[in-house]
């Protein structure tokens, strides 16, 4: 690997972030799977970084399920996506900060596709005026949340009191990035570090003292695919994505994966647990997983959050070994209490993977 | 357990781990076969293929991505009539090589 | 007195259109931008279809431009016509003045790494066809170590809308099967695939050439375009690629890449060729008068093309091509 | 016992003699004890058959003696064959009768055993012990210079067979020609004996003797008593069942490796490709070289010339035909998909077409015929049917060639099923290919089989097809599988005379030269098949025709390659006079 390549790639792959005052909205599925990362993330943006970010109560859905999963039609998309615009011109922002990948690349391909048919973005506009009463501004900035971790990497590194190093060896964490598709590949110009080599998670394991694996299928997609995913006779298509990743990165013995997306994470993780049941592998030491996280619960990590309120009891792989491999004190009692104390209940037991 | 779905093959010929034994045998005797085209005159003019999905193009290549049970289940349909190795443009002796993966 | 014909571009096709405009008594002044003259061609250690060594006809076609006027290291920098010709002016500050300018600037070789895919730049084993021409001239390269499977990428930067070219450059089917060939000379216990998409063989040989890289050296054609390459732990490079032929994706591990990089319009000469009033075809090429009577005319009285500079095009289309242009520009001289 | 009666240099040609007896006696013994069964049957009932025990004799005398088909071949080869053959078995014959005749030198008396151990050897040396009268005196020594004239005509043939019209020889090994020159001296060194009676020549002839029986099994020679037992086996219809054994074995010791299938063999264009010929092969089924065999059986066009010149008529072709089907195959053909293929009669066709026409694969690949086929039968008013109009089942000729006989009966079994479907009242083709298949193993009694070449003939003889005689000058070649499987010489030739002129070629009829391109050979590259191509069509070219006609897609198709004028079929020639 000659790394001079690749930084000439990422230096090539820029894209300005603005410093401050951002309108932040929500993915759909990530606060169901981790329902820590976006609390994680507006908390160290707003109290540990002191920016400006501002969520709007009446934001919704992007619509990029269904309209990846060919249940509405783009212009119905595109409105929905217009709507979200007209709340950030009512709210006053013109920073525009989505947490969902999938979202991220729905917003680029509508700008994209209002430059290129300006009459489309006019009929848009008509029909957001019809459905809402609603007029829009397209954003100044628009950005995914882990584009402001990335451009805020080294201050969290600052304040960094766990990095990913192992505690006791010294060494730094073996860490598999993985980006959702939808981040750069269908607009490379809109990504850090563009589609073949993006550099947006790479900046951040760098930043806070990881070393990055790059193995044969880092490009493959994690498998989610709407389609595949959502019907069940399609799920060994899904699960065989992942299954072939995994083998791929096997040999690197990685301690960690760090992704970007909302089903990145989960799929990475719960699909390990099923690869398990049904072949009884698995591909962490010691009949463990390889902890799948998202990017704003390793930033809570290195922050020195503690791991439950970063909601990683959420994970099927267990985090433990994680942890002690960095240094990191948790309590184990406290993995199923609830933030107000109460006992959430404990899960089943795997048979082929350690959960605890 | 039965989640309702399985770990479906990968679709990938990996070159790395084929056998390619019979097809390297039959380079020994036929030096021929490395010399195809892919023009697909033998499918096209094939008495079998007429009524199966014989072909012979195909059949090289399956020998050479390590399919040879796939291989070895199509030359079956061969009438060995010779009308592949008539047109082949490379004359090719495909009768011949025909007979020799069956032998 | 002789006329001054300037020729702009010192490779294949401005020496010979230089040693054929003398033997028709005009005066060639040759300006060639590098340190020497050859071209492309200099760099090559042999020539398709039949291995012959480029040496050979470089040495030749220097012996005969001996005795041209040859400006090297030299570019033009700006140039002016009025009724009298060109008036050039030549970055050591000296002037010509000629009554035809022939436009001989050749090609670029696309950059590899603008396939960002294929990891040239990034993975230690990936080289260009220019690089493994190299490593036959001088039999050096630290990516070259007794591999064990070799693989050649086919239009890399041609017959790509992604890069922006989408014509076919011509003549790297033929080389990609060369050089496969010679590699396997050096290396004859390597497996050595092609990943192609056509596979273009349209001069005199060159079929043979493929019949021999099957037959004789057991090169393993492979009819599909490489979409990814990444590198394993051993710093082996992993490549995917459709077998279109068999209708199935192949991944294989391979110790060398080759990328066959395609030609491209060599650009140094835009400020040149925008003062001479010379546009680009949708190619990116120079566009000329016509491409059948009028390849080497182009809509500015008294400028010609020649070469490489209109499209991509092989060692015997450029030396005809610099031939042709010869007598346009001995014709135009005698009819003014 | 008298010293005139015995003398110790009878011992080296009586231990000889022993040998080769016990030697014959045996094989005679291994031969018949390998036969099927059947076989074994059907050759006892054979010898006392009085038509085949006729012909027997005959060719016992014709063949063996008298070398009749070498006399018709070339006669300086026939002479020198039977100058050899029939002046030895002259002597040996005069020789004994001269032991009943005369009395022996002295008087002596010798009775019982002793007797019967003399005549064994006395009638070989009687010279010696005894004189004879003037008249067997100058029979024996006419007949010995006769065998001596033929000796000389071998000698001078072996310096430079082109003296006696044969190009390539076949190539021998040690035994062979020690054999060989035993046989030459053999009886110089009696006439020498004879002549002057010195014991050394007495002693050489003796040793002469023992060297050739004693290594005659072992070489070419054998065929002079085997070739005896070969023609009564062949006079009981057999047919070689395995490559080396039974009725094979008798004809691979009968090949007497004359060589004069080198020359008649088409691979015989270069020194190469005639190893592949009739002569090699069973010489290395003789050495039991399988692998060459294999290899030589798999190479053969299977045009059947080597048979047609053989003057032995061993049956080379049959003998590789079952060399192939010993060859073992590790994936067997499964043509279960033709099953559900029936005949398809077309919409609207009430009757019963009375001509079925079967193209066949090969004419698939040479849509005139076809054409050429329509339009004749057109204007012959034929009510026709194709068989195979959307591509139909291979006849099975090949699966049979490549030695599959199960698998091919499959396919010929389908195909007579699709043509009794049909209910048609003949069949015609227009592949010699297919045509060898459907008339020899099609079960099809009360369907007239014809190739389109006798069809043709057949409309133009009976007036419904009425044809004009053309200006053009054509040369006819016979398809292997035509002219010398049937016989099927005069109705092309008399097609084409009424529509042109026929021009001969060098090679005509059973001597017909192979277009290269037969589907018999599964080792022939196209080079040499292209050799084996131009070859034939110089050969078609010597009387400078306009034009070349063949009767077989095959034959067409392969001569298009290479021919410097045009190639038709015999179809479409008459299709341009109609």
């Amino acid at each position: 690997m000659i790394i001079e390549g690749k930084q000439k790639i990422w230096a090539d792959y820029q894209k300005d972030i603005p410093d401050d005052h951002y309108f932040y909205v929500r993915s759909c599925i990530r606060q169901a799977f981790f329902p820590g990362s976006e609390v994680t993330f507006l908390d160290i943006t707003r109290n540990k970084l002191g920016k400006d970010f501002y969520e709007n109560p009446y934001h919704t859905t992007c619509g990029g399920i269904a309209y990846h999963s060919d249940t509405i039609p783009q212009e119905t998309a595109m409105t929905i996506i217009a709507r979200q615009f007209a709340l950030m011109k009512e709210s006053g922002y013109e920073n525009y900060v989505c947490s969902c990948i999938t979202s991220f690349g729905c917003y680029t391909e509508t700008l994209e596709t209002w430059h290129e048919y300006p009459e489309l973005e006019a009929k848009i506009r008509q029909y957001l005026w019809d459905s809402c009463k609603k007029e829009f501004a397209k954003p100044k900035y628009l950005a995914h949340a882990s584009d402001i971790i990335y451009k805020f990497r080294f201050e969290i590194a600052k304040q960094m009191k766990f990095p990913l190093v192992n505690a006791k060896t010294g060494k730094p964490l073996k860490v598999v990035e993985h980006i959702g598709c939808h981040y750069s590949k269908m607009f490379p110009s809109k990504g850090f570090g563009g589609a073949e080599y993006p550099h947006v998670l790479v900046g951040m394991i760098e930043a806070w003292g990881g070393e990055v694996v790059d193995y044969p299928e880092r490009r493959q997609c994690c498998g989610f695919g709407f389609r595949q995913y959502f019907v069940q006779a399609n799920r060994g298509y899904s699960e065989s994505n992942t299954h072939k990743k995994f083998e791929s990165m096997e040999p690197y013995e990685p301690d960690l994966i760090i992704t970007n997306c909302p089903g990145c994470p989960y799929f990475l993780d719960r699909w390990q647990y099923v690869i398990a049941e049904q072949t009884g592998k698995t591909y962490g030491k010691n009949g463990y997983g390889i902890p799948a996280l998202t990017y704003e619960e390793v930033a809570g990590l290195v922050m020195g959050y503690d791991p439950w309120d970063l909601g990683l009891q959420m994970h099927q792989v267990a985090i433990e070994p994680l942890l002690e491999k960095m240094g990191i004190p948790y309590d184990p009692k406290k993995k199923y209490q609830g933030l107000n104390g109460k006992d959430l209940g404990q899960p089943m037991c795997p048979s082929c993977i350690k959960s605890v | 357990m039965d989640f309702g779905f399985c770990l479906s093959p990968s679709s990938h010929v990996k070159m790395d781990s084929i056998d390619l034994t019979t097809f390297n045998r039959l380079k020994e005797t036929n030096p021929d076969v490395n010399t195809c085209i892919a023009c697909g005159s033998c499918t096209a003019t094939c008495t079998a293929g007429n009524f199966t999905e014989m072909s012979f193009r195909r059949l090289l290549l399956m020998l050479q991505r390590g399919k040879e049970d796939e291989a070895k289940k199509m030359i079956q349909r061969c009438m060995l009539c010779g009308k592949c190795t008539l047109v082949c443009p490379r004359g090719i002796n495909i009768r011949k090589i025909l007979l020799d993966i069956t032998r | 007195m002789k006329e001054n014909i300037l020729i702009i571009g010192g490779g294949a096709a401005g020496m010979e259109a230089a040693t054929q405009l003398q033997k028709l008594g005009l005066n060639p002044i040759i300006v060639e931008k590098s340190e020497a003259l050859g071209g492309h061609i200099a760099q090559w250690d042999r020539l398709f279809p039949a291995f012959h060594p480029a040496k050979d006809v470089v040495d030749q076609m220097l012996e005969q431009v001996k005795d041209v006027k040859t400006y090297l290291n030299t570019e033009v920098t700006d140039i002016q016509k009025d009724n009298n010709g060109f008036h050039a002016v030549l970055s050591n500050n000296e002037t010509i003045d000629a009554k035809a300018v022939i436009l001989a600037t050749g090609f670029d070789i696309f950059k590899a790494e603008r396939k960002q895919e294929y990891g040239y730049g990034i993975y230690n084993n990936v080289m260009t066809s220019v690089e493994l021409e190299k490593f036959f001239r001088t039999g050096k390269d630290a990516r070259i170590n007794n591999p064990k499977k070799i693989g050649f990428v086919h239009c890399v930067g041609a017959r790509d809308v992604k890069v922006c070219n989408t014509y076919c450059s011509k003549v790297c089917c033929t080389t990609a099967l060369k050089q496969a060939c010679e590699i396997k000379e050096v290396f004859p216990e390597a497996e050595v695939y092609t990943f192609y998409m056509d596979l273009r063989m349209f001069g005199p040989g060159y079929e043979d050439l493929y019949l021999k890289t099957q037959k004789d050296f057991d090169v393993k054609c492979v009819r599909g375009r490489v979409c990814e390459v990444s590198e394993d732990m051993d710093g082996r490079l992993v490549i995917k690629a459709e077998d279109t032929l068999f209708g199935k994706p192949l991944k294989m591990t391979l110790d060398v890449l080759v990328l066959m990089c395609s030609m491209e319009k060599n650009k140094s000469i835009d400020a040149i060729q925008q003062k001479l009033g010379v546009a680009n075809n949708s190619d990116g090429f120079m566009q000329n008068k016509d491409m059948y009577l009028g390849m080497n005319d182009t809509k500015q009285d008294g400028v010609f093309v020649a070469g490489a500079c209109t499209a991509p095009k092989s060692l015997p289309d450029t030396v005809g091509e610099a031939r042709s242009v010869a007598v346009e520009v001995f014709n135009y001289i005698n009819n003014k | 016992m008298n010293q005139y009666i015995f003398h110790p240099f009878v011992l080296p040609f009586v231990l000889g003699m022993a040998f080769v007896l016990t030697y014959c006696v045996v094989g005679l013994f291994r031969v018949i004890c390998l036969l099927p069964k059947d076989d074994r049957k059907q050759f006892w009932r054979s010898l006392v058959t009085p038509k085949t025990a006729w012909a027997n004799i005959r060719d016992l005398f014709g063949d063996c003696l008298f070398h009749v088909k070498i006399w018709k071949r070339n006669p300086i080869l026939g002479y020198m064959h039977s100058a050899i053959a029939f002046g030895w078995f002259m002597i040996i014959v005069i020789g004994h009768v001269m032991l009943f005749t005369l009395k022996p030198l002295e008087g002596v008396e010798v009775e019982g055993f002793a007797r019967t151990f003399t005549n064994f050897y006395y009638p070989i040396f009687y010279k010696h012990f005894a004189t004879e009268t003037p008249v067997f005196a100058f029979l024996m020594d006419f007949f010995l210079l006769m065998i001596i004239s033929g000796i000389l005509i071998a000698v001078v043939k072996k310096i430079y067979s082109k003296i006696v019209g044969v190009k390539r020889v076949t190539k021998f090994g040690f035994a062979d020609n020690m054999v060989r020159f035993a046989l030459w001296t053999i009886f110089p060194f009696r006439l020498i004996a004879e002549k002057s009676n010195i014991m050394a020549f007495w002693w050489l002839y003796s040793i002469d003797l023992m060297i050739f029986m004693c290594l005659l099994p072992f070489t070419r020679y054998m065929h002079i008593p085997t070739e005896a037992l070969f023609i009564l086996l062949r006079h009981a219809g057999l047919k070689p069942r395995e490559p080396r054994k039974g009725y094979a074995l008798a004809q691979i010791y009968s090949c007497p490796s004359c060589g004069l299938c080198i020359d008649a063999c088409p691979m015989s264009v270069n020194d190469k490709m005639s190893g592949n010929t009739s002569a090699y092969f069973m010489k290395k089924l003789r050495n039991a070289d399988d692998k060459e065999a294999k290899r030589i059986a798999e190479t053969c066009m299977q045009c059947g010339k080597c048979v047609a010149v053989c003057p032995l008529s061993i049956e080379s072709c049959d003998i590789k035909m079952t060399q192939r089907e010993a060859t073992p195959y590790i994936i067997n053909s499964d043509h279960s998909y033709l099953e559900d293929r029936h005949f398809d009669r077309p919409q609207g066709a009430e009757k019963s077409p009375s001509v079925l026409y079967f193209a066949g694969c090969m004419t698939q690949l040479t849509p005139k015929i076809m054409r050429a086929m329509k339009q004749i039968m057109e204007a012959a008013g034929e009510n026709y049917e194709f068989m195979d109009k959307d591509g139909g089942i291979c006849c099975g000729r090949p699966m049979l060639l490549s030695g599959k006989t199960a698998e091919a009966q499959a396919m010929i079994a389908k195909n007579t099923e699709i043509i009794k479907q049909s209910r048609a009242k003949k069949l015609v083709l227009s592949c010699p290919i297919c045509y060898k298949v459907f008339k020899e193993e099609n079960h099809l009694e009360g369907i007239e089989i014809q190739h389109h070449t006798q069809y043709i003939d057949e409309l133009i003889k009976n007036g419904k097809l009425k044809v004009n005689k053309g200006e053009v000058n054509y040369v006819y070649h016979d398809p292997c599988e035509l002219g010398r499987a049937f016989g099927v010489y005069d109705e092309p030739r008399e097609v084409i005379e009424n529509v042109g002129n026929l021009k001969k070629a060098k090679s005509e009829k059973e001597l017909s030269i192979c277009c290269g391109g037969s589907l018999g050979s599964f080792n022939l590259t196209q080079q040499e098949r292209d050799e084996i191509t131009e070859n034939s069509v110089n050969d078609l070219m010597f009387n400078n025709p306009e034009q070349i006609v063949t009767a077989c897609p095959l034959c067409l198709k392969t001569f298009a390659r290479k021919s410097p004028v045009a190639v038709k079929d015999i179809a479409e020639v008459v299709v341009e006079n109609i």
